[in-house]
């Protein structure tokens, strides 16, 4: 489901496909797998192909901003789409990880 | 509320004068994860023959999505049951409810709380039914602790000029 | 036949057994021609995440087209009326079983042969039961007059290694 | 959902979308409307944009057929995928309406 790009200290994950309560477990694991290496300060995540989220996708979020909060690093995402544009901006995700436009 | 689903079900289809303005459907599928992106395509097969736009489309998944895995995390947690989705379309208004017969929520005001979550070490985020309520135009929630819940949710549509 | 479709959909539902290798659906519409399509659709969204065939699914189709189109046209003769559509999967074994409450077959035997309509002004071929025993594995129907018919089908799928 | 071409006697008139029972009483009046025309003889049915076909397609084609075999005509179909070809072959539709390959 995911696909990942290392650029210096930030790891670029493209994820495809839907973003739900089913789908949330794997994402989280394969997420915090890539994580391990500590020396990733800036996760990007590309959410191009990703077809669907709902509010199961603030949770994996969040636990990802909270993980790296914890080593100095941060989170972003780019290619977001209005629908998850929305839902940023109604949860305070807005706030805590970054916009590449 | 009422636990009565099937006598509840019937009514509901029955509902349907035969005019060819109203549509309905119910649907009855066991809580599993993997049946949550099953409802959801299966509410965009009923909505997709009026005509809907994409962000309607969008919009009505999303809140679907919500209310079915709050029935089957919440609701059932985890044990089988099943999830009852109905939705109806007459006019411009699009109605769609789902029900589960599983625990109840003994506070639904405290629960519909942006943030509010019971599960916070699984990394809910509370916010399932605020998004409901940003994507309808109405939601609202009936439930009895160790009867049931059912989320009805309402969303006028831009073009009612579908079949 | 049983006439009791409530008490059957909850006993189909509540056969599942949690162990993730089975999952059903049981879905409720009004007998209008519209919801053919819709029928369709939502039985190849449950038969998608077994990884069928494109061969499979088209044949699926076909044959649960046949049998929603006859509840509509046959069982109900145009008047108002609800079609359940139930789908189960286990393993390899596909199971879907298209019931209505209309005026029933008096004799199965003579309505289940090619070419055998009772509508031919209407352009009805008398082809439907014999697509359905083409493209499924098994087709079965139970039926009694005034109180409905159940026409039960099953296929075999090449590849059980979806979800 | 019809899209027609005349060459000389023949009509060639390609089917759009699915052709079930709730589709066919359209398509049928579409197909008997441009029948009206005597000096049409062969009628040819483009199936490549049919996307579905059930027996209420093998009822269509029968009437059709009949229809012109009155006026000495005939009808035959083209484009047709393997599906269709089964519909045909167990109705008998295959002696009686042309495949054009
Ligand atoms: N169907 C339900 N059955 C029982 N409790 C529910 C149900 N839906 C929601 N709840 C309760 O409401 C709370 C808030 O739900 P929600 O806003 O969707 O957030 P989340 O699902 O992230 O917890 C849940 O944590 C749960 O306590
Ligand atoms: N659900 C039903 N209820 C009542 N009669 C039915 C039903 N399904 C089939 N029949 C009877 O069986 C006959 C044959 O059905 P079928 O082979 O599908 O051909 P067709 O639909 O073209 O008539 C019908 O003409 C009708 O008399």
């Amino acid at each position: 489901m995911l696909d990942n790009v290392r650029q210096k200290d930030t790891l670029i994950v493209s994820i495809s496909g839907e973003l739900d309560h089913y789908a949330a477990p794997k994402i989280r694991a394969e997420l915090d797998e890539v994580l391990q290496d500590k020396s990733i300060r800036k996760l990007c995540l590309d959410l191009k192909a990703m077809s669907f989220m709902d509010s199961s996708g603030i949770g994996v979020l969040m636990g990802r901003y909270k993980l790296l909060n914890r080593r100095g690093g941060e989170i972003y995402v780019k290619n977001m789409n209005s629908h998850v544009r929305r839902i940023f901006d109604m949860s305070g995700l807005r706030q805590i990880v970054g916009v590449q436009e | 509320m009422e636990n009565n689903a099937e006598s509840t079900e019937k009514k509901e289809s029955r509902s349907d004068n035969g005019s060819g303005a109203l549509n309905d459907m119910t649907l009855l599928f066991p809580a599993k994860a993997e049946n949550e992106s099953f409802a959801r395509v299966v509410v965009s097969a009923f909505l997709v023959r009026r005509n809907p736009t994409l962000e309607e489309v969008g919009d009505v998944k999303t809140a679907v999505s919500e209310a079915v895995t709050n029935a089957i995390v919440h609701g059932y947690r985890g044990a089988s049951g099943d999830v009852t989705l109905y939705a109806c379309v007459a006019d411009d208004l699009f109605i769609v409810e789902v029900r589960d017969n599983g625990v109840g929520i003994a506070d639904v005001e405290k629960a519909m709380k942006p943030f509010y979550t019971d599960k916070p070490d699984e990394e809910r985020s509370g916010m399932g039914f605020t998004v409901m309520q940003t994507f309808m135009d109405e939601v609202s929630v009936e439930s009895e602790v160790g009867v049931g819940t059912r989320v009805t949710m309402k969303k006028r549509l831009k073009y009612a000029n579908g079949i």
